[in-house]
């Protein structure tokens, strides 16, 4: 079922950047979440990682940076490579020094920390000059005005998306390389998820950092992102460029909203449809 | 009058000495979000070791017994013991805990107790010991002729001590890079791993300043009622500090510290004898309770944010 | 054959320095019998130690698995701590192993008719109170002068120190003194207060009843406050090394009760040194605490359980280990004078005893030790306690027990 | 559908939908927080049966609203009046009581505790058993216990969560997360429903499913929703009038057509790109 | 193979809601009951049951009393042994002031005295959370043993404040021997733990947990944290309360205030703890644990040291290990005793497949 349209310019596609081969993540011991995933990320690009509630795609995130462990999480298969090096013992320290964070679902930011105090601590990994540090601050106070008129509030008094700004900015304190996003647009209001994903774009054309990200908006998603792969059940079930997975038809039905003819009303779908499966 | 004050004043003394331990708590908290029960055990494991090296010292080196040289060294060694204890706790316990619930953690932090006062005494022993700082615990004669007020000289010292340890702590916290990483952790430790802050580095250096800290109280305290497995009880003193003050707030274990010394001895003294006496063990209690209704965080706690 | 005894030690915890010196002396004097005399008759004494942490729970656990050890079970149950003693009052009378509480435990039991199981034996609170007032008596220069006199009370806050209270305000109003009692809150590290009311109150005398910290603090605070250690006057758990030499300075001129005394100049201690630490053997870790208060007081504890085995020997069969039940012959029926003192080399080491059916307590006498900033030292001959006042309130608290528990007492003119 | 036995929701049978008469009345309400002015006068109302929504960017003070209106806030200023009765100071707890239910947006589950359990608190109202029936779990408490279990049970399948009912809801993903939340919500049998974004972190084919359960919830039971949404595709769709916040301020109210065009949304909060 | 629910299906809400759905369960709870009421009793040592089942019994009902404040209502607390104490001396005060008081009714009367005290004690909690709150109760703490050895009221004017417990006495019966104890006890205890474990899965105890889980929330669906909060504290000091009533009349006969220390309390702790915060049969593995594990290590070290090592080392290797087994297991399951009971049958449900 997949779609290899990625197989023309296979040989014109730059060498591996990030690549995960074959990982598992079992929970608690117990709970087999990713049944061997693989996916790469060649550098510069935009690649989204789409599918539903539960799919796995945190996981996979979270077991590229290294963050598993803190949830009792253990990748007990497969080997992750950034940049032809194992990172998969590496701690998310090191990762975030050779330039990979991620930006966690459901923003945890430090609550008891004002916002510029966030952003500061983004930028804990660097040494860098005190006038630097600043020039980074207005950069991301650039992205998000909102944020430079809460700075001085405690990050747990402000808003859902207010937060979710904050994390993203914290993240870019960092001066990453590649960026793991997960669900970036979530509780933002469409035009901060349109602004957000123009961030994203900017960085990536013009600082050429690369993105991992893991969204439910597919819409979006795929407007932004170069390449995409589809999760269902601990396994990617479809990959492939983005334009050719917008105009799939099971994408189209399932995680757009369109069928036949264009974007059916909500109001409109009358009964609970049951998704077509494609694997287990 | 006179009296009011004499009491007054050795409260207010007092009360620094528990702002020394309530210190180290508030530390430990303030990174990590751990309510570090080990303290009190830190605090006699600290005091213990350097009675210990300043014993074993001379017979090792040859320096002259109850020297200045053999006081430093057995200081720098046993400083040294409390960081490698630091780390180590680092390393064996917080570090396969990271982000579990607090209250397991704290209750790791007493498995640490009962190994701190094991290993402590099994290489030191269970004896006793007397502790001298060379400044002795009299009254200042000054004060006393001129006031007839007893202000103890060792007690003015340990106060500064204390003093200036909270001020350049309070410092640290607020306005270092690392001062901030040490709040992040303790707000939400996966966001702190997710940007790179090395969690092991920064809670292996507060266990460590930590472990100074205990120190210092240990000879603090131990110089007043000598070095012995009760020492481990001065973290009892230090918790009604704490919640006065706020856990979270290093100036906080100060005033909270003032004010649970003076009102105690004062109620002790003025209270006490309607009652029968003993009141001290739970007025500091009391007292902190009465002011948590009215500031539940703590006079200079954070807030806790509860929002839906 | 081998006699066995179980000894529910304390070696951690806040009072496990304490618990190491005194078990220590104990299980040295036992090694020395064995070396020396090899046994009591030729019965080898045995012994097992079991941790208590001085916990009442943990006590009552010792307290069962002590009990059917050694060939004729655990004979004798000594804890050292008058919670564990109550917590076993019963069972050791069901289970008839006699409870020896030397200096501490429940007062009243030296009425041995309604306590036939249990020994406070050499001298209780009671007794203690009542010869610390004969001895500040004594230094007033007669009883006499107690008229009008201020003595403060500084107690530990709880069961234990409360005991002191009903007989001291009894001797207070025998005497004529005015007393007046400064409680101490558990673990006692801080008494700022206290003192300070003391040094408020200006009285003639302070007699310290503590237990652990709380002592070298009181002594610590007492020099702060400018208070005079020599008219501190300690109760024997608060007249040890553990209490001065953390106190430091601060403990000299300081002077407490004992029951026995340090030092190791006897020639029961110097056996122990000779036969058991020449050979690298002895029980304390650290060998410079041999002849300190609690060891001293250890091997009290040593001599009378020996003793105690011999006299039992005596009626039921030498070189046979003896039941708990004959060792409460033993011990009711142990008489050790001054002449046999000298025998075992305890002259002046601890009083002459002198068990009864009715009476357990048996000596009643205490020597004042006094700290001079090293040692201790004797400074006074035996003193007796107040027996006649003392043992009509005992009387009148064992019978208010029996009533409460049914027990009828025993009548000791038909004993023996 | 199912549920068709719950008895007290008289009003919008046969799915007929009407919009009845004013149900919550809130007037020139105020709102800030130390200096932060999260509300400023804002008077809006809303009506039995239908489904209101509120937008606005992030921080415009929308959440701020949902918890003044059930008593989590207490504002400054203003006067709310539910069912006519204007209320003085008012505890959650006391909102609940009169029917009013709601989801937040940062997912308060109980996290310790199953589905079914968390579900079932939210029949907890309705339970007249006390303290002393539980322990004994016999007679009266069991069969109370069974009655709204079923009452739960239909619940649960009416959003088809029925094969979790006894996973604990931390491990949940975040989707079903946010119908157990709903799911909880709706055992209190509602008769205001205040969402804050349900459908956040969800697929299109989830938010289907969702708007699905919402529409249905209100023409079955004629519950009255109040719904905040940032994804203007359902919130177009499926409301009947529409509130717009910017930092505290009204800014649009009206039906959606009307919104969607109103200038001062477009440039606050749509942008162009919708 | 033995372990497997299938083919077990469930026909209505009510087996639905049994304590053990699965019969395996079942079939095991049962057998331990047989095995603790009619086999031990028959077999054990008098050690075994004075030393050893009755105070696990007697602290498992501690440790689920706190379990239902800590672990169900999520309100830290350090004052669970003043509570025990006032159970104690509540319960001997019944039996001593007032004539042919029936021994289990003075018992619960005593149970109810605590339960008053804790709920006194428990106000604090509506507004002070956490930590704050756990050393708040230390006040309680030390203010309840401090009150009863000043007041000699409390212990009958005894001059030591000691108390001494009155003969247990049940319809004429008199439970003197340790197997008649044992089995009050564990009586007691088993009637007990099945209403703390119907409580916990009733309203109450959805209601206690949704407090502990996020009060706002509860709030907002229409629990009264006030409630929820007060009723946790007046169960679970009640609970207590007859503990620390068991604890003086079947295990230790004389208590005395101080016997009640912070220390006990902190040891009620470490057993919901180690056993497991909100599981009540975590509260019985966390009670054994804590109660057996030290006495296990006394006995090793000794039969496996003897006289070859210094005599003090022996007590503090004990303390390092038995610290050091805290840490090893929580690192193993932060959840406690009980979770990895769980996930031992889990596994066992899924043996011989991994996953
Ligand atoms: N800490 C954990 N313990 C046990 N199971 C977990 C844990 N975290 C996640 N899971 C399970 O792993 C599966 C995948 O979760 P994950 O969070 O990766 O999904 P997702 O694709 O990111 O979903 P969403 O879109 O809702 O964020 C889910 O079924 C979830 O229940
Ligand atoms: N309890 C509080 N204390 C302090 N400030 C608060 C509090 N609650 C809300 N605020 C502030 O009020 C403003 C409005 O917040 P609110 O959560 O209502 O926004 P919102 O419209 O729901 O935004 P979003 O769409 O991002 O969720 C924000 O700036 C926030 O920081
Ligand atoms: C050595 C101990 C027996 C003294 C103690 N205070 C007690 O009486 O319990
Ligand atoms: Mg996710
Ligand atoms: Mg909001």
């Amino acid at each position: 079922m997949t779609i290899n349209a990625a197989t023309a310019d296979a040989t014109s596609r730059p060498a591996p950047y990030l690549s995960i081969n074959n990982v598992e993540v079992i929970y608690d011991h117990v709970i087999l979440v990713l049944k061997g995933v693989s996916l790469e990320v060649p550098q510069g690009s935009i690649v989204a990682l789409l599918g539903a509630n539960g799919a796995g795609k945190s996981t996979t995130l979270k077991s590229i940076s290294n963050l598993l462990r803190a949830e009792r999480g253990d990748v007990t298969k497969g080997s992750i490579e950034f940049k032809g090096a194992r990172v998969d013992q590496m701690t998310p320290n090191e990762l975030v020094k050779r330039g990979v964070i991620q930006v966690m679902e459901g923003r945890h930011c430090f609550g008891h920390l004002t916002i510029e105090e966030n952003l500061l601590t983004g930028a804990y990994t660097r040494s860098i000059s005190r006038a630097e540090l600043k020039d980074n601050l207005e950069k991301v106070y650039h992205y998000f005005p909102r944020l430079k008129t809460r700075r001085t509030s405690q990050a747990g008094y402000t808003s859902g998306g207010e937060q979710q700004m904050c994390a993203i900015g914290r993240a870019l304190m960092a001066k990453p390389e590649m960026i793991l996003l997960d669900e970036p647009s979530m509780g933002l209001a469409p035009q901060i998820v349109e602004e957000i994903f123009e961030i994203v774009k900017d960085l990536n054309s013009k600082e050429r950092v690369s993105f991992l990200l893991a969204e439910q908006n597919t819409m979006v998603a795929l407007r932004y992102a170069d390449f995409g792969y589809i999760m269902e059940n601990g396994r990617i079930v479809m990959e492939g460029a983005a334009k050719d997975l917008a105009t799939n038809e099971d994408v189209k039905e399932f995680y757009l909203g369109l069928s036949g003819e264009g974007r059916k009303s909500f109001r409109e779908v009358k009964h609970y449809r049951r998704r077509k499966r494609w694997l287990s | 009058m006179s009296f009011f004050f004499e009491v007054l004043i050795g409260g207010l003394l007092s009360g620094v000495l528990y702002a020394l331990v309530a210190l180290g708590f508030v530390l430990i908290y303030k990174a990590s979000g751990v309510f570090n029960f080990a303290q009190g055990a830190m605090v006699f494991f600290a005091a213990l070791t350097f009675v210990g090296f300043q014993q074993v010292l001379p017979g090792w080196t040859g320096l002259e017994a109850g020297g200045r040289a053999v006081f430093w060294l057995a200081f720098v060694l046993a400083l040294a013991s409390m960081v490698v204890l630091g780390i180590l706790t680092e390393k064996v316990v917080l570090r396969p805990l990271v982000n579990q619930p607090h209250i397991t953690l704290f209750m790791a932090t007493i498995g640490l107790t009962f190994l701190v006062e094991g290993i402590a005494q099994a290489i030191w022993g269970a004896n006793v010991h007397g502790l001298d700082l060379g400044i002795a615990d009299e009254p200042i004669e000054w004060v006393m002729d001129s006031a007839d007020i007893i202000v103890s000289k060792f007690d003015v010292f340990a106060a500064t001590l204390a003093g200036v340890l909270v001020a350049s702590l309070a410092l640290f916290f607020q306005y270092t890079k690392v001062g901030r990483a040490l709040r992040a952790v303790a707000d939400d430790h996966q966001a702190a791993l997710s940007i790179g802050i090395p969690l092991q580095h920064i809670w292996a250096i507060v266990w460590a300043v930590a472990g100074f800290v205990a120190l210092v109280a240990g000879l603090i305290w131990g110089a007043r009622s000598g070095v012995q497995f009760a020492l481990t009880f001065t973290a009892l003193k230090a918790l009604p500090v704490l919640i006065l003050g706020g856990f979270t707030s290093v100036p906080g274990a100060i005033v909270g510290g003032l004010i649970i010394g003076a009102s105690e001895k004062l109620a002790e003294v003025y209270v006490g004898p309607m009652v029968g006496g003993g009141i001290e063990g739970w007025f500091p209690y009391v007292l902190a309770l009465g002011f948590l209704l009215v500031r539940p965080e703590g006079l200079f706690g954070e807030r806790h944010i509860d929002r839906v | 054959q081998e006699q066995f005894i179980g000894l529910p030690s304390y070696r951690v915890g806040p009072f496990g320095s304490n618990g190491a010196s005194l078990y220590g002396g104990w299980i040295d004097y036992m090694m020395m019998v064995n070396e020396r005399d090899g046994g009591v008759n030729g019965v080898k004494l045995s012994w097992e130690e079991c941790e208590t942490e001085y916990n009442n729970a943990r006590g009552v656990e010792c307290y069962e698995r002590l009990k059917n050890k050694g060939p004729t079970g655990n004979s004798t149950f000594q804890p050292l701590s008058t919670g564990i003693t109550y917590s076993v009052l019963e069972k050791v009378a069901q289970d008839k192993i006699p409870m020896v509480t030397i200096g501490y435990g429940r007062t009243d039991a030296a009425d041995g008719r309604v306590f036939p199981w249990v020994f406070p034996m050499i001298s209780t609170y009671w007794t203690q109170a009542s010869a610390i007032v004969n001895y500040i008596g004594q230094k007033e220069g007669g009883m006499a002068k107690l008229k009008g006199k201020k003595i403060g009370l500084l107690y530990h806050d709880s069961a234990y120190g409360k005991e002191s209270h009903a007989i001291m305000d009894k001797l207070a109003e025998k005497h004529g003194f005015e007393l007046t009692k400064v409680a101490v809150a558990n673990p006692g590290n801080e008494q700022q207060a206290q003192w300070l009311q003391i040094r408020q109150l200006k009285p003639d005398y302070v007699v310290l009843w503590g237990w652990g910290v709380m002592n070298a603090t009181a002594l610590r605070t007492a020099a702060k406050t400018g208070y005079p250690r020599e008219k501190v006057v300690g109760v024997w758990w608060s007249g040890s090394e553990e209490d001065t030499i953390p106190a430091g300075d601060a403990a000299k001129g300081y002077t407490a009760a004992g029951f026995n005394v340090a030092g190791t100049n006897y020639p029961v201690v110097q056996d122990i040194q000779k036969l058991v630490y020449a050979k690298n053997k002895g029980n304390m870790e650290d060998k410079s605490r041999v002849g300190s208060v609690l060891y001293n007081r250890g091997v009290v504890h040593g001599i009378i359980t020996v003793e105690a085995i011999r006299k039992a020997q005596e009626k039921f069969g030498k070189g046979k280990p003896m039941t708990g039940e004959q060792m409460r012959w033993g011990f009711e029926n142990l008489h050790i004078d001054n002449k046999r003192l000298a025998e075992l080399g305890a002259a002046g080491f601890m009083p002459d005893l002198n068990i009864t059916c009715a009476d357990h307590e048996g000596a009643g006498k205490l020597k004042f030790q006094q700290w001079d900033g090293a040692k201790w030292t004797v400074v006074t001959d035996w003193i007796e306690g107040d027996r006649q006042l003392v043992r009509g309130m005992i009387e009148e608290s064992a019978m208010a027990y029996a009533k409460e528990k049914g027990i009828t007492p025993r009548d000791c003119t038909k004993e023996m | 559908m199912m549920m068709n036995d719950m008895p007290q929701q008289a009003a919008g049978q046969a799915g007929g939908r009407r919009i009845g008469d004013v149900i919550l009345d809130l007037q020139g309400i105020s709102l800030s927080f130390g200096g932060v002015k999260a509300l400023t006068n804002i008077s809006f109302d809303v009506r039995e049966h239908e489904i209101r929504s509120i937008i606005g960017p992030n921080g415009a003070g929308k959440s701020s609203m949902l918890n003044v209106m059930n008593g989590v806030y207490h504002p400054q200023e203003g006067k709310i009046l539910f069912r006519g009765e204007q209320r003085q100071k008012m505890e959650p707890h006391m909102a609940a009581k009169q029917g009013i239910a709601r989801t937040f947006q940062n997912i308060a589950l109980f996290k310790g505790m199953s589905v079914l359990d968390n579900i079932m608190t939210g029949r907890n109202l309705k339970m007249r058993c006390n303290l002393f029936h539980h322990a004994l779990f016999w007679g009266a408490a069991q069969r109370e216990e069974i009655e709204h279990r079923r009452k739960v049970e239909e619940v649960i399948d009416f959003l088809e969560i029925q094969s979790i009912r006894k996973t604990p809801v931390g491990r949940l993903p975040y989707g079903l997360q946010k119908r157990v939340e709903l799911g909880r919500a709706l055992a209190a049998d509602p008769s205001l429903l205040l969402l804050d974004e349900p459908m956040a972190g969800m697929n299109v084919e989830e938010k289907q499913d969702m708007c699905r359960f919402i529409l249905d919830v209100n023409d079955q039971f004629g519950t009255t929703i109040v719904l905040i949404e940032h994804d203007m595709g359902v919130v177009m769709d499926i409301s009947d009038r529409v509130v717009v916040l910017d930092y505290g301020k009204k800014i649009g109210d009206g039906p959606p057509d009307e919104v969607k065009n109103n200038p001062d949304v477009i440039a606050a909060y749509l942008g162009t790109a919708h | 193979m033995l372990y497997r629910e299938a083919g077990q299906f469930k026909a209505s809400y009510q087996e639905d809601q049994q304590i053990f759905p699965i019969r395996q369960d079942r079939i095991g709870f049962a057998a331990i009951l047989v095995f603790f009421f009619g086999v031990v009793p028959l077999v054990a040592n008098q050690y075994w049951l004075q030393a050893i089942l009755i105070p696990v019994l007697i602290f498992s009902l501690a440790a689920i009393g706190l379990n239902i404040l800590t672990g169900y209502a999520g309100q830290l607390s350090l004052g669970s042994a003043a509570f025990m104490a006032v159970g104690a001396f509540g319960a001997y005060n019944f039996m001593l002031r007032i004539d042919g008081m029936p021994f289990l009714v003075g018992i619960v009367l005593g149970g109810l005295c605590a339960a008053a005290v804790g709920v006194a004690f428990g106000l604090p909690s509506l507004r002070i959370k956490g930590f704050y709150l756990a050393v708040a109760t230390l006040a309680a703490q030390f203010f309840i043993v401090w009150a009863l050895v000043k007041f000699p009221w409390f212990s009958n004017h005894a001059s030591s404040g000691v108390i001494t417990a009155q003969r247990v006495e049940i319809l004429g019966y008199a439970f003197d021997s340790p197997v008649s104890k044992y089995l009050l006890t564990l009586a007691v205890v088993a009637v007990l733990a099945l209403l703390a474990k119907n409580l916990v899965r009733s309203t109450t105890g959805r209601s206690w947990m949704a407090v502990r889980d996020m009060d706002v929330a509860a709030e907002v669906i229409g629990i009264r944290p006030m409630h929820a909060k007060l009723t946790a504290f007046a169960v679970s000091s009640f609970y207590c309360g007859v503990a620390g009533a068991l604890y003086a009349y079947t295990y230790l006969g004389t208590v005395e205030p101080e016997g009640f220390s912070l220390d006990l309390s902190f040891k009620i702790l470490f057993m919901i703890i180690i056993g497991g915060v909100g599981s009540i049969m975590g509260s019985f593995f966390g009670a054994a644990f804590i109660v057996l594990m030290p006495i296990f290590l006394n006995v090793v070290m000794h039969s496996v040291f003897g006289g070859a090592m210094p005599a003090g080392m022996g007590s503090n290797l004990e303390l390092i290990i038995f610290g050091g087994l805290i840490i090893f297991f929580l690192i193993v399951e932060p959840h406690g005793l009980a979770r990895l009971w769980q996930l031992g049958k889990e596994k066992l449900r899924l043996w011989p497949f991994p996953h």
